[in-house]
């Protein structure tokens, strides 16, 4: 245990060697998946570079006024309207001759439903923006309701299993393949499991000219219904066993994978988890649902060829493997 | 009073001025634990902590970390039985490290650089200490009395110190050179007044040594051998298992050249003196122990006394080994062995968990040999302090090693009659030497235990990448025909590798994982502030509890308490 | 104030007329306003616009009902309903055909000339504007030829604005010169 | 010297002389040609300016809104359905405090779909907290527009220049565009204080809850009514350049001692002036052209009222269910007079209906001898088109 004067840990936390683009004090819950990825985002990409937020629980979180957690130039404006908003400073500061990037935020709502419109218009203008979406699966902010981006079988507030349904009916929308088809630069997934994986993505993206898109699985531990400790847990599992792929596309192309070393059965990543607590009982249509989330994560590892081979240093075995020191986030 | 601007804009990091950390139920804490290895070890290294230096590269550091509790790593890191590679956390998940390999590895390099041991001359008026006995125990004893702060007298009935070390130790095992730099350099510190061929009984009183000293410490070993018989047939020419290995070790032979030799008893002794005969030409040498061979997942109470490894190297260089047998009768030709009767037999739990020998009719077989030889231990040989010994052992407290019935003098090593390895004897010496301190200081001691090691379970093993252990070379049996060394040793490559490999159990890796993963920005990464030895604090100010860190640390160091 | 309406089909250039006319107008110092009727009709359905000229600033804004002058780009549009509705009863009726006929028969003088044809021999396209306004400044003499010069150069350059300036010269000598002339400053003085 | 212009190719040179540095829009008619005419300035090179041809107005005004917190001068232009989409957007730029400039090329809305003029749009949007300036000429348009942006940036506000769709917009006639020395002089190079700057790394667009949220609103409020200042001021100031005013908030023409009056909002007022200039036996009217919608400015009304029996408020939109929409905003504004006239409330001209000149004469008639006000009709309406109960 270690209580410190407060104001040495100020002195400390104004010296933190790495960039602070979101600061403490949020009111994200405990736990809070995106809260982190938008951490680990604003690290990698700070500090020139001016932020747009669609509305969610980011930007409720992060701004309740007067305070604000962010470090870095951000404009909320309204939910579906991100990406004009990014291209618009991105149109801005490129007639002004300016290096400053624009980084565009939104939940999954914000990307995969009311904002994709206005994404699709950003990617097709080719503005230089990364485009980050933070899929946490559902519409959180207003106590989880179903989006586009809700897995199938999951529960939610407006799909709730009952008598004759088994959570959401539909699949989760494949933006990526959508993204891809708008054939920007650079287009990729990444998972709060993998910071590294992230940040280089970001970094990546960043030195990308034109539209980029990366998607951040980010475990809600409310919505999902998980311990706020098991977020990075919940979160590798969707990547370990297929339902959450990592990949990299260029102009549309794959052209990267993380491999799973050995796919563990998507039990372990749905049992974790309240929203899918339906698919435990013991009943036909349970067991139907299971073994069709398993069939869809056999089908995304046969789809992006992401069944490994042996050992590799980037896998999803090796690829957070930490060291002394923390080398591996350097 | 705020003023709300136009557009009520907020400005950056205002959110500092919201304390989170009143939502918080559960606290992150730093929870130094055991490593398993450092539970293990019976000299009480921790050899996380110097794995850990050797990662840093401060190899000097490591070896002071070991020095802090083990004098003599370069001759532990070979002899000893390293209990900490069966205990390590690794092992669950693909191999152990080689953690006697970077123990000797650094014995090697101070002796090599000639680090100096971090020890202060006492002043002219510290308390003066007695030791008897120069083997592992009375050096450890020594050493550390002399560490915190006391003069010693350490007095040694040979010509030369060491015990057993020197005596019944092969050199193939341990080299003289290696025994005589690592124990000169231990004599050679100031404040220790080394007198050798100097026997208590003898030369010196008990009596005299408890009025001119302000503690004693016994660490006579055993060197008295007992009476042995088989059926209440005893051999004409018999001659005890440390007789022999002693011989042999002091004159690279023994007298008795026979095809076939059956040692009775499993202990180290037992094994030495079996591959000692290998070497001196005898074609079949038996081994008959009622225990088991050592192996990893045989229960230590069901197991040959003897080194796991010596076993197998035992066995490589021809050793026959009957497990769980007894000797039920020798076959005499006169005086002269012809062979032994021997059966099946266990150590069986009655009733009341008293465990008993149950040998198993019809299981009984004849073995043909030329010679054997009982290597089933010794007594202490109690000249002078005869008052002291209670059927040939010293009865002590095991964690302190006071003697139970004569408080204020304390014992350790193969004395004890519970310990019979250098490193168990390293461990009796340290403790006894801190018990003698408590005593002078008029403390009570309070019975102690090793620490409680963290379990493997508590470790978030995913952030580690499997990966080989680094193992010594090992000399080809038909090359081990004399003194040689068998065992390399690892080089600093290797060394890194096994330090690398290290899951650092129960302590902080500086991994970072707790501060990448924190969604609250609540861990502060520091090299100045972190009175508690790792490389984070956290902001209870802001931490919400939510637990990441903890679940995420790789190496069980945080844990989540209610706040 | 002198109030015109040219009726064409979508696609003919039937605002371009308006805006050619006005422009011209003002090119000559004229006030002048143009704007179409506006609609949501494609290429080929009958539109019509409105040009005013005078001497002040005009301020009304709302369409031109009763004209003075009526330009009509296609012949066939004659029947159509409400092509002649409000034309006021010295109007005169300036039509596109086959060649140039004068039919003063009626209240309303009409004539006839081959804009297209000659649009046709000049610059390749069947589009009658700029020979109906051609003639028609050169039977009104409202402004000289050059300013409908001038504006059909703010819109085109080079061979193009050339072939139309032989375009204008052509048409305008097919017509006689201030046969309207009356007409025109009479009402809109 | 005048030059023969279209309104939106008038309107386009305009605001290339502003010097807009983002333009971002969706092509909507009757907004169209201004849009087509700014894009051939920037291809030609002739404006260096990010066109951004977004895919909806929703994004139209949100390319604006970044651009302006990018620190630029930003400018976009809709109408009709496009207003209505932007319109969340609108609130926000306003609330937002950000200044930029946008033309409505007013229109109907659907349904049922009518492309054509009248003023449902931007009234539809009144209450978004943007200054809204409505012209009654294409010259007012170009004179206004290029105030809009000094009025938006020392404001700190969004202005809106409604400009009534086809009538204004696809007119051509004579006008006078400012030089580039004119307009460079009085709109000096611009940067939103308040916008998006690594250096300077402020949050826009918080979470404001409700122990804020009334003053938030109150300061803005309080924004626009301050606004009526630096909108007369800035027609005065241009009109020292130029030599033209465009009335400032509102401008007193026709007869001033005329008992009747007539207040209208955009490019109506012309063809009634016309219509009364035309027959002197038609009693005479004042005419009150509100150019400053938003802020309402209620005092500079009473001003223009003072001595009027009657005030007929002539609007091109209407709030069903209710009747006009200025109509009762200027009843309330002349309510604190000595001697308020009757206010008579009509709409007319909706959805591009011809208003031609015998609206005078209609208007006239159906208050002159009332005694008392008319709620509200929509004058140019034939009920007996409409089935019995619909009349």
């Amino acid at each position: 245990m270690n209580e410190q004067p407060l104001q040495s840990l100020d002195a400390l936390r104004a010296r933190q060697p790495r960039f602070r683009g979101l600061e403490s004090g949020h009111r994200a819950c405990q736990g809070c998946g995106e809260a982190l990825a938008a951490r680990l985002a604003t690290e990698a990409a700070g500090p020139d570079v001016v932020i747009a937020n669609a509305t969610g629980c980011l930007e409720v979180f992060t701004t309740p006024w007067p305070q604000s957690a962010w470090r870095l130039p951000w404009i909320h404006s309204v939910f579906g309207n991100v990406a004009a908003v990014a291209a618009g400073m991105e149109a801005a500061l490129k007639q002004q001759g300016r290096a400053t990037q624009v980084l565009a935020f939104a939940g999954d709502g914000g990307t995969f439903d009311i904002g994709f419109q206005a994404l699709s218009g950003m990617m097709e203008r080719g503005h230089n923006v990364l485009f980050i979406c933070f899929d946490n699966e559902a519409y959180m902010n207003t106590g989880v309701q179903r989006s586009g981006s809700t897995p199938h079988a999951a529960m939610t507030t407006t799909s709730p299993p009952g008598a004759v349904r088994m959570g959401k009916r539909h699949m989760k929308k494949d933006i990526l393949s959508i993204i891809a088809a708008h054939h920007i630069p650079y287009a990729a997934t990444a998972s709060v499991a993998y910071p590294s994986d992230l940040r280089n993505k970001v970094r990546r993206a960043m030195d990308t000219e034109g539209a980029s898109f990366l998607q951040i699985h980010s475990p809600c531990p409310l919505g999902w219904g998980h311990d706020g400790s098991l977020t990075i847990e919940v979160a590798r599992l969707a990547v370990q066993t297929g339902l959450f792929p990592i990949i990299e596309m260029e102009r549309g192309e794959l052209i990267g994978t993380l491999p799973i070393r050995d796919p563990k059965p998507v039990s372990e990543y749905l049992k974790l988890q309240n929203r899918f607590r339906h698919l435990f009982a013991d009943a036909y249509r349970a067991r139907k649902e299971l073994e069709h989330l398993q069939a869809i994560a056999n089908r995304n590892i046969e789809r992006f060829e992401l069944r490994g081979v042996g050992i590799e240093k980037y896998d999803t075995e090796g690829a957070d493997t930490v060291h002394r020191g923390g080398d591996r986030w350097a | 009073m705020i003023e709300i601007p136009p557009g009520a804009y907020a400005r950056p990091g205002t959110s500092l001025d919201f304390k989170t950390g009143t939502w918080r139920v559960e606290r992150p804490v730093h929870d130094r634990q055991a490593a398993p290895c450092h539970a293990a070890c019976p000299a009480g290294e921790d050899a996380q902590a110097y794995l850990a230096k050797v990662e840093n590269g401060d190899l000097r550091g490591a070896w002071e970390t070991i020095v802090a509790a083990n004098p003599m790593p370069a001759i532990t890191g070979r002899v000893c039985h390293h209990p900490c590679e069966s205990a390590c956390n690794r092992g669950h998940y693909d191999e152990t490290i080689t953690i006697h390999g970077v123990e000797r590895f650094l014995g090697d390099e101070a002796l090599r650089e000639h680090w100096d041991y971090p020890v202060s001359p006492p002043g002219s008026n510290a308390p003066r200490m007695a030791v008897v006995g120069s083997g592992p125990a009375g050096l450890a004893a020594a050493y550390h009395l002399l560490r915190e702060g006391c003069r010693v007298t350490l007095i040694e009935a040979m010509p030369v110190a060491g015990g057993t070390m020197r005596t019944a130790i092969p050199h193939y095992r341990l080299p003289t050179s290696i025994l005589d730099q690592e124990l000169e350099r231990i004599l050679a510190l100031p404040g220790i007044d080394f007198r050798s061929a100097t026997r208590l009984g003898r030369d010196v009183s008990l009596e005299e040594l408890q009025s001119e000293h302000d503690g004693l410490f016994l660490g006579p070993g055993r060197r008295k051998g007992r009476e042995w018989s088989a059926d209440f047939a005893v051999p004409g020419d018999l001659h005890t298992g440390l007789q022999l290995l002693e011989t042999w070790v002091a004159e690279g032979t023994i007298p008795q050249q026979p095809k076939s030799v059956a040692i009775v008893g499993g202990g180290n002794t037992a094994v030495d003196l079996a591959r000692v005969l290998r070497r001196q030409g005898v074609e079949q040498v038996h081994l008959i122990s009622h225990q088991r061979i050592p192996a990893p997942g045989v229960p230590a109470d069901d197991a040959m006394r003897a080194t796991y490894r010596e076993v197998s190297q035992a066995i490589e260089e021809g050793v026959t080994i009957h497990e769980h047998r007894g000797v039920r009768r020798l076959i005499l030709r006169g005086e002269r062995v012809v062979g032994m009767e021997l059966v099946h037999m266990k150590k069986l739990a009655d009733a009341d968990g008293r465990l008993h020998r149950v040998a198993f009719e019809g299981t009984e077989a004849v073995l043909h040999v030329e010679h054997v030889i009982p290597a089933i231990g010794q007594d202490v040989d109690a000249l002078g302090f005869e008052s002291l010994v209670e059927r040939g052992q010293m009865r002590v407290e095991p964690w302190w090693g006071e003697l139970r019935k004569h408080p204020g003098i304390f014992s350790g090593g193969d004395a004890r009659g519970d310990h019979g390895t250098v490193s168990e004897a390293v461990g009796d010496g340290r403790r006894a030497a801190l018990g003698m301190l408590r005593r002078l200081a008029g403390k009570v001691l309070e019975p102690g235990a090793p620490p409680e090691p963290i379990p493997y379970g508590k470790l978030n093993i995913h952030y580690f990448e499997s990966a080989p252990a680094a193992h010594e070379p090992i000399l080809p049996v038909a090359q081990r025909l004399g003194n040689e060394e068998i065992e390399g040793g690892l080089d600093g490559r290797a060394v890194r590798h096994e330090a690398h490999r290290c899951l650092s159990c129960g302590d902080c890796l500086a991994c970072d994982n707790c501060w990448t993963l924190c969604p609250d920005q609540s861990v502060l990464k520091t090299h100045e502030v972190a009175t508690d030895g790792s490389n984070y604090v956290f902001d209870y100010g802001y931490c919400k509890g939510c637990g990441i860190c903890a679940h995420e640390c790789p190496t069980g160091y945080i844990r989540m308490i209610p706040d | 104030m002198l109030e015109i309406r040219i009726h064409g089909r979508g696609g003919q250039g039937n605002v371009v007329a308006a805006y050619l006319l006005a422009a011209a107008a003002i090119d000559g110092g004229r006030y002048a306003q143009a704007f179409p009727a506006f609609g949501a009709e494609r290429r080929g359905a009958p539109v019509a616009a409105f040009v005013r000229i005078d001497e002040q600033p005009i301020r009304r804004r709302c369409q031109v009902r009763e004209p003075s002058f009526l330009i009509v780009q296609d012949p066939a549009l004659m029947d159509v309903a409400g092509t002649l509705a409000g034309l006021r009863s010295h109007g005169t009726i300036l039509v596109d055909g086959a060649e140039t006929v004068i039919d003063d028969s009626g209240d309303n003088e009409i004539i006839t000339m081959p804009a297209t044809r000659l649009a046709m021999e000049h610059i390749g396209r069947p589009v009658p504007n700029t020979a109906l306004l051609a003639a028609f400044i050169t039977l009104t003499e409202l402004m000289p030829l050059s300013a409908l010069v001038d504006a059909l150069a703010e819109r085109f350059k080079g061979p193009v604005l050339e072939k139309n300036r032989k375009l204008v010269e052509a048409a305008a000598a097919t017509i006689e010169a201030g046969r309207w002339r009356e007409v025109a400053h009479g009402v809109g003085a | 010297m005048a030059l023969a212009l279209e309104g939106s190719q008038a309107l386009a040179r305009t605001i290339a002389l502003c010097r807009p540095q983002v333009v971002a829009a969706y092509p909507i008619t009757p907004q169209t040609h201004i849009v087509e005419g700014i894009a051939k300035l920037v291809a030609d090179g002739a404006l260096d300016c990010e066109m951004v041809s977004v895919e909806s107005e929703h994004s139209a005004a949100s390319v604006a809104l970044g651009a302006a917190v990018a620190g630029s001068r930003a400018y976009t232009a809709s109408a009709s359905q496009g207003i209505l989409l932007m319109a969340e957007v609108l609130f926000d730029i306003a609330g937002l405090r950000i200044p930029l400039v946008m033309t409505c090329a007013n229109r109907a809305l659907s349904g049922p779909l009518n492309i054509w003029n009248d003023q449902q749009d931007s009234m539809a949007v009144r209450d978004a907290g943007w200054i809204q300036l409505y012209c009654a000429t294409n010259q007012e348009a170009i004179d206004t527009t290029v105030q809009a942006f000094r009025i938006a940036e020392r404001c700190e506000l969004p202005v809106m220049v409604c400009v009534d769709g086809f009538t204004l917009t696809h007119t051509l006639e004579p006008l006078d565009l400012p030089s580039a020395e004119q307009v460079d002089g009085f709109l000096p190079a611009y940067r939103f204080r308040h916008g998006l700057d690594p250096a300077d790394p402020r949050s826009l667009g918080t979470l404001v809850a409700p122990e804020h949220f009334s003053e938030v609103r109150h300061a803005h409020h309080q924004a626009l009514m301050r606004a009526q200042t630096e909108i007369e001021q800035a027609d005065s100031d241009w009109a020292a350049v130029v030599g033209r005013h465009c009335g400032g908030l509102l401008e007193v023409r026709g007869d001033p001692q005329a008992r009747l009056g007539i207040l209208t909002l955009g490019s109506v007022l012309g063809t009634l002036e016309d219509a009364m200039d035309n027959d002197p036996s038609l009693p005479r009217a004042r005419f009150i052209k509100l150019r400053s919608y938003r802020p309402f400015p209620a005092r500079a009304l009473r001003e223009a009222c003072a001595g009027l029996d009657t005030l007929i408020v002539l609007e091109r939109a209407l709030s069903p269910g209710a009747g006009g929409i200025v109509g009762p905003e200027v009843q309330t504004a002349v309510i604190g007079m000595e001697a308020p006239p009757r206010v008579h409330n009509f709409a007319a001209g909706l959805g591009g209906r011809d208003l031609s000149l015998d609206l005078y004469q209609r208007l006239v008639d159906a208050v002159l001898n009332e005694a008392r006000p008319e709620g509200f009709a929509i004058i140019d309406a034939d009920p007996s088109l409409l089935p019995e109960a619909d009349r």
